[in-house]
């Protein structure tokens, strides 16, 4: 039996798993037959094909659309560079490297796309149907934290690697952390620890602190992230309240901010209800109040450009952090920022450069692997260091498959000079402040083999 | 409007079966021929033949049945969770609490008609979701979605073995759900679904919920109570749509809130208008459609056109893929919506009754009334 | 006692751009016995007039940034401001307001257009009919504005002497801590004048006499040998320009995305039944009443008590109306229940 | 005397001011054919809608068969033998002629709700026939898979009393069943109505075409203002001055 995927889109291990599954059949649950070959067969192995496929699965509809379209961009740009095109962008600046610009492992990278519409639902069809019909050996992409831990899971199961997009919430490496999914993204509790010694700067360490936060899982986290950070300062919390998602007008969430002795806005929001909240909340003139004697502070513990563009001049001189900027002048970033610039005329955004350090640096593991059989590709992501990808020397934990590496904290830049320069960075906290255990969480990994 | 005897009835039902059960065949040049995919046909196939034995039959527009399929699809996940993979209890549930769920809220919404009733469901199903996301996040899991856990109880499974080292998926007594044997397992339920839509449609019963959507009143002075008959056909709808729910978390074990938005109601009202109200197989064409356009119009992509265009010159070809790509990839929902409009501008009725508008145009002249008639009941016959 | 007040502010605020999207619906809705499911677009068409606006407002000379040299980064220096100096300034600080001027003819020739051009074939199809071809035609207009100005929201501010607050506890000798936003207390009182401009026109005019006679009964009004289609085309327009300027106006409040209009669709329609169909006062009156008590339902106090209440209490308030009474507030009998 | 059927006993209703019926009383004979006659607004269509539990009226009772039929619902008073033809035709308008008239035969077999979903319609041959059989008795057997909301005014009216005849309902009640009819229709119509009269099904009729109350009737009611003025054989009613005075204007019949 080849171990070649044959053509109407059984697997090998499909065929087997089924065959496995009618001889042990009866009333015998299913997970007996699970792990049950020892040999190195997986989903989708290209065995003696010239190419390899991954799948790059972005919102592409629905509110996160232009950040979907941001990160199939980089991810086209990092195909190209690993096939050997362009100017190699972050592949002359990675170290180690293992690529050498001829695919991976020597065959031609393709891609397929897919559409998440951000809803876990889609999103997992999708990526079923990039691991079933076309084949698929990683997936990767996303725009919200529902959906990369729904997508992560389905790895899990379908035994294909998923390297996570944009996904902020402590879940993904967390309680929900999976052996097949990566996340090189910073997370909520990264962005407490970094805001803390610049907020205990900007604004000391007597303040009054009121959250809105997204009623949602990702909003909790961040909500319980940064009121951790801020009552560890000796800031008390005067409330934290949840709003539904998508609810457009906030402004009877905001007016009770006015009388609470609040002198700290946190809104814990993200995309569109980001957006609005700030807009409104300037709007009902809380920055320029002044409580208990202080200036009132509005903090964004997550930026993003498109949401800076979205909020327009709002966003000015308000606090917040990011994951990676381009204007950060490191050697990685310059040569993304110059390559991607190249490509399409503008710089990408931090959502684009961790979707492609993440295929890249999937693809850096197979080669030092020597194989596309995951469980390999998993050993040799876990534990990776690296640097030269943007964020100064960086690691894989092996024990939460996250990425520690330096987080930056961003204003709202009072004076562009361009139409991209919107944040500022403030201060470029160092990985070790952000560091924490990973048995904070829970959370269990799962077997290598599946 | 002949009713077709029980003999033609079987005669469709063979060839309705053997259309589905060769899906994975016939639709592999089309691209759609991979377990996913063929899966939500078969689901959401079940989703809006049971939506159309409310809609299509009574004429009751409910805009909120995607909450039954939300139902369905937790109480399937809780029982793989508590007590064992195995699917059938888990569909047994689901259909059942649907059932119970259609019942309460079918029994308050029904005793309303027209909109009023639509935005009564609509109320009952955007509270559902709501509260799905946020508040009831210790039953639903949120935002996230009720998954599997390695360390859930499973007190069946567990009485019988020992828990293996991975997570468990649901199966049917060793049967995976998962892949081609999931999907046979979708469409023998999807083919016993559609046999118990044909009996209603053909039966006193569902002739006299057609009398309701056609004169209601007339119906009360007629000697019939109505409102048994509604709340029966939407407590079935329901179970329809539970099962729908169950499947989807049998072939996929993860239940999200998203299932219960108004969209996804809206969805399946979508799919039922554009193939055709009221017909037995309409339905399913627009299931066909609107899935198709989401899993495959979305994935295309520049490079995927220029290879469809690779027999062209090259200019020809970047020129057409500049034309074209705007309407494939993130451009599907245009296409969509453009294909809605121009179905039911050139379609009155939807695709099962357009097809049999333009077969009566090819006609040489028009029938006269003897001919009409049987016209007539030919299509009708062909719609059922 | 001040949370109270600004709450009730808040819910006026709200009710007021329900009231206001509610009313084109139910006019569609009552006369042209149509299902609008492209309502929300039209809302949303109304916000993106503000966003082309003041694009065409601050159509700019572009100085580059010759720092960085692989992609083009400059400064945007509107013609507006180099030729006007702070004359064009403040036309373009007030492009919101103005583009007002702007939508009442652009919004008036797309309800034209879509009526006739696709809505008037469908008068006489089935309510479904109706539904899947407005679906289609929302997807479609929402999809052009995606292409055209990308999904991202756009802010678009409003002039700047409006973006503080207005001190109202200060004026009425309440508690100073009352402030309210100047925008949306315009936006309340531009929401009550539309209202009442509608209410004038309808009730004032002949033609409004016609159209309110149509409502009743459409049939009879046709016989009367008035020209009704024609009537129907300007009730479509003119419903697409009240919305269309519910939206313009609300687009400082809310920064304009191409979905927007999805959002505010099926809240549109729940409040129009809430409403009554046929009823341009339930509708009115409907948008408030949930406006209202969707702030009230928000104060941290009755959500402690009740968690998630703020998410719900629309369909709740909704689901107990239509209950209690059977055709919303102030609805016709044998409007639209078949 | 024969049995009294149906008893309207001091009926009041009134609409906002308006008084539709005031003081009402009627009896109606088992096996009659009794016409109610009468102006324009005078109650007739109200006194009907009373009787089938359309409305509900402000006081008094309506005795069916000995039972008050006030406060049941509209479908329980079908099933205990009221039977009624409307003004404007109520049919089934997407249904064909022949399902037409399965329903009420099913109603009537089956009473107000029957969860027969796994019968196949081809099965019930019984009521099949019966249908077939009250199509051919109307003379619309030759259209019996035709929409029924095809038919002309005159057809559907026709239609409907066969949906009412195939109950064998104990009491018929006829809304002007020839109003709006062409002179040929009305008589095709009354030949029928003769026909029924020969079944001795007791029916209570209003109409304003003369020519059909009196080949039809066997006794007339003039209602005038909600309330009986008059009440007799064809032939008291047609001497009967108050009546030529209140109604006919004193017209010669």
């Amino acid at each position: 039996m080849s171990d070649k995927k044959n053509s109407n889109g059984w697997s090998r291990r499909d065929i087997m798993k089924a065959a496995g599954a009618f001889t042990a059949a009866g009333a015998m649950p299913m997970f007996f037959s699970r792990g049950a070959w020892a040999d190195k067969t997986f989903v989708n192995n290209p065995g003696n094909s010239k190419t390899v496929k991954l799948g790059f699965n972005v919102p592409q509809t629905g509110a996160y659309a232009d950040e979907g379209a941001d990160e199939l961009r980089a991810y086209k740009l990092a195909v190209k560079h690993l096939n050997g095109e362009g100017d190699g962008g972050m592949m002359q600046t990675m170290k180690p490297m293992h690529l050498k610009g001829n695919g991976i492992l020597g065959k031609k990278v393709e891609y397929v796309t897919g559409d998440t519409q951000t809803k876990s639902d889609a999103a997992r069809a999708s990526a079923r149907r990039m691991i079933e019909k076309d084949g698929v050996l990683m997936f990767s992409g996303g725009s919200s934290s529902g959906v990369a831990i729904a997508q992560q899971s389905l790895a899990q199961d379908m035994g294909v690697i998923f390297m996570c997009g944009l996904t902020h919430s402590n879940d993904t490496t967390g309680k929900d952390k999976r052996r097949y999914g990566f996340r090189h993204f910073f997370n909520a509790k990264m962005s407490g620890l970094a805001l803390g010694p610049v907020l205990k700067k900007e604004m000391g360490t007597d303040r009054r602190a009121y959250h809105l936060t997204a009623d949602y899982t990702w909003g909790w986290t961040q909500e319980e992230s940064i009121k951790e950070t801020t009552e560890g300062l000796g800031w008390k919390t005067v409330k934290t309240v949840r709003t539904p998602l998508g609810a457009g007008d906030f402004s009877q969430y905001i007016t009770p901010v006015l009388n609470s002795g609040a002198d700290v806005l946190i809104l814990n929001h993200y995309g569109k209800d980001m957006i609005n909240s700030l807009t409104q909340a300037v709007q009902f003139g809380l920055r320029d109040k002044i409580v208990n004697g202080k200036q009132f502070e509005i903090i964004v513990p997550l930026y993003s450009r498109l949401m800076a563009q979205g909020a327009g001049k709002n966003i000015k001189g308000i606090l917040g952090t990011t994951n990676w900027n381009w204007a950060l002048k490191n050697e990685g970033s310059k040569a993304f920022v110059k390559s991607f610039g190249n490509e399409y005329g503008f710089p990408p955004s931090q959502a684009a450069h961790t979707c492609y350090v993440q295929t890249l640096l999937y693809a850096n593991a197979c080669e030092m692997a020597g194989t596309f059989y995951p469980p390999e590709v998993i050993k040799q992501l876990e534990g990776f260091k690296f640097d030269g990808m943007g964020n100064g020397p960086t690691e894989y934990r092996a024990a939460d498959h996250q990425c520690f590496k330096d987080v930056l904290v961003m204003r709202g830049n009072e004076h562009p000079t361009s139409q991209f320069d919107l944040l500022e960075i403030v201060q470029v906290v160092p990985r070790s402040q952000v560091e924490y255990p990973a048995s904070i969480f829970g959370g269990e990994l799962g077997p290598y083999k599946v | 409007m002949t009713i077709p005897s029980f003999k033609k009835d079987m005669f469709v039902m063979l060839i309705f079966s053997a259309v589905i059960l060769t899906m994975p065949m016939w639709l592999k040049p089309l691209g759609a021929g991979y377990p996913d995919l063929l899966q939500k046909f078969a689901i959401f196939g079940i989703f809006a033949v049971g939506y159309n034995i409310l809609f299509g039959l009574t004429g009751y527009l409910s805009f909120g049945h995607a909450a039954f399929l939300g139902v369905g699809s937790y109480t399937a996940v809780w029982s793989f969770k508590l007590l064992t993979m195995n699917v059938l209890p888990a569909i047994l549930f689901s259909v059942v609490l649907s059932g119970i769920v259609a019942a309460i809220i079918g029994f308050i919404s029904l005793r309303r008609s027209g909109i009023y009733f639509s935005i009564l469901t609509l109320a009952f199903a955007q509270m559902f979701y709501n509260m799905a996301y946020s508040v009831l996040t210790p039953v639903t899991n949120g935002e996230t979605g009720l998954q599997l856990a390695r360390t859930d109880p499973r007190i069946i499974d567990n009485m019988l073995s020992e828990a293996g080292a991975g997570l468990p998926s649901p199966g049917l007594f060793g049967i995976q759900m998962s892949g081609y044997s999931g999907f046979y397992f979708c469409a023998v339920l999807l083919i016993i679904a559609f046999f118990i839509s044909q009996r209603i449609f053909h039966s006193p019963f569902g002739m006299k919920l057609q009398a309701i959507k056609s004169n209601q009143t007339r119906m009360k002075y007629t000697g019939y109570n109505t409102r048994p008959y509604l709340l029966t056909a939407f407590v079935i709808s329901g179970m329809y749509a539970g099962l729908a729910g169950a499947l989807m978390a049998t072939t996929d074990p993860l239940a999200g809130a998203e299932r219960m938005q108004w969209t996804a109601s809206g969805e399946v009202v979508l799919m039922t208008i554009l193939g055709g109200v009221g017909t037995l197989i309409g339905p399913l064409l627009g299931v066909g459609i609107i899935k198709y356009f989401e899993n495959i119009f979305s994935a295309l992509n520049e490079q995927a056109l220029l290879a469809a265009y690779s027999f062209m010159p090259d200019w020809l070809a970047k020129m057409m893929v500049t034309i074209t790509s705007p309407f494939v990839g993130e451009g599907w929902h245009l296409t969509l919506g453009a294909l809605f409009v121009i179905i039911v501008v050139f379609l009155p009725g939807g695709i099962m009754e357009g097809l049999g508008k333009i077969k009566n145009l090819f006609r040489k002249r028009p029938p006269d009334p003897v001919e009409k008639t049987l016209v007539e009941g030919q299509i009708q016959e062909e719609k059922a | 006692m001040d949370a109270i007040l600004l709450q009730i502010l808040n819910g006026l605020d709200k009710g007021g751009a329900y009231a206001l999207i509610a009313l084109g619906l139910t006019l569609v809705f009552g006369t042209l016995g149509v299902v609008n499911f492209a309502h929300g677009a039209l809302f949303m068409l109304g916000a993106f007039c503000s966003v082309t606006f003041q694009k065409l407002l601050t159509i700019s000379k572009q100085v580059k940034d010759t720092s960085i040299t692989f992609f083009d980064a400059y400064k945007e220096m509107p013609y507006l401001e180099i030729w006007f100096g702070d004359y064009g300034k403040t036309i373009i600080d007030w492009s919101v307001p103005l583009s007002i001027l702007f939508a009442i003819p652009v919004m008036l020739l797309i309800g034209l257009a879509m009526e006739r051009g696709l809505i008037r074939h469908f008068y006489k199809r089935t309510h479904a009919e109706q539904i899947l071809v407005t679906f289609g035609l929302a997807i479609v207009l929402q999809e052009i504005i995606k292409l055209s100005f990308g999904a991202n929201p756009i802010p678009t501010p409003a002039p700047e002497i409006f973006s503080g607050t207005a001190p109202i506890g200060a004026l009425f000798g309440l508690g100073e801590s009352v402030v309210y936003p100047w925008w949306r207390l315009i936006y309340l009182g531009f929401a009550f004048s539309v209202i009442g401009s509608v209410f004038a026109f309808l009730n004032l005019t002949t033609f409004g006499m016609v159209v309110r006679a149509g409502m009743m009964d459409r049939e009879t009004v046709g016989l009367l040998g008035i020209n009704v289609e024609r009537r129907f085309t300007i009730v479509f327009g003119l419903a697409a320009v009240v919305t269309g300027l519910a939206g313009v106006m609300y687009s400082p409040i809310l920064p304009p995305d191409y979905h927007m209009g999805m959002d505010f669709l099926v809240l549109s329609f729940v409040v129009v039944v809430v409403g009554g169909m046929g009823s341009l006062g339930g509708a009115v009156a409907a948008g408030f009443l949930l406006g209202i008590l969707q702030s009230f339902a928000s104060m941290n106090e009755i959500k402690s008590i009740i968690p998630g209440i703020d998410q719900i209490i629309i369909y709740l308030v909704a689901v107990f109306i239509i209950l209690v009474r059977p055709r919303g507030l102030f609805g016709r009998e044998g409007v639209m229940e078949d | 005397m024969s049995n009294i059927i149906l008893e309207i006993d001091n009926v009041q209703k009134s609409f906002g001011g308006l008084k539709a019926l005031h003081n009402l009383n009627l009896q109606v004979e088992e096996g009659k054919v009794h016409a109610i006659i009468g102006p324009n607004g005078a109650g007739k269509s109200t006194m009907l809608n009373v009787c089938i539990g359309r409305l509900a009226p402000d006081s008094g009772v309506v005795t069916f068969n000995g039972e008050n039929v006030l406060g049941k619902q509209p479908h329980e008073i079908n099933q205990a033998g009221i039977s009624r033809v409307f003004q404007t035709p109520e049919i089934f308008p997407d249904l064909s002629l022949l399902q037409n008239v399965m329903i009420p035969a099913f109603a009537k077999r089956e009473g107000s709700f029957r969860f027969n979903m796994f019968s196949n319609l081809c099965s019930e041959k019984e009521v099949m026939d019966e249908a077939s059989h009250i199509l051919h008795d109307i003379g619309l057997n030759e259209q019996e898979h035709d929409h029924a909301g095809s038919l002309s005014r005159g057809d559907k009216r026709r239609l409907e009393l066969a949906m009412c005849l195939i109950q064998h309902p104990k009491l018929l009640l006829l809304d002007e069943p020839t109003a709006g009819m062409a002179r040929h229709d009305t008589n095709r119509t009354i030949e029928l109505l003769k026909k029924i009269k020969e079944t001795g099904m007791t029916k209570v009729i209003i109409e304003h075409d003369m020519h059909v109350v009196f080949s039809v009737a066997d006794h007339i009611s003039v209602l005038a203002q909600g309330t009986i003025i008059a009440s007799g054989t064809p032939d008291d009613i047609r001497g009967n001055p108050k009546v030529q005075e209140a109604y006919l204007g004193g017209a010669h019949l």
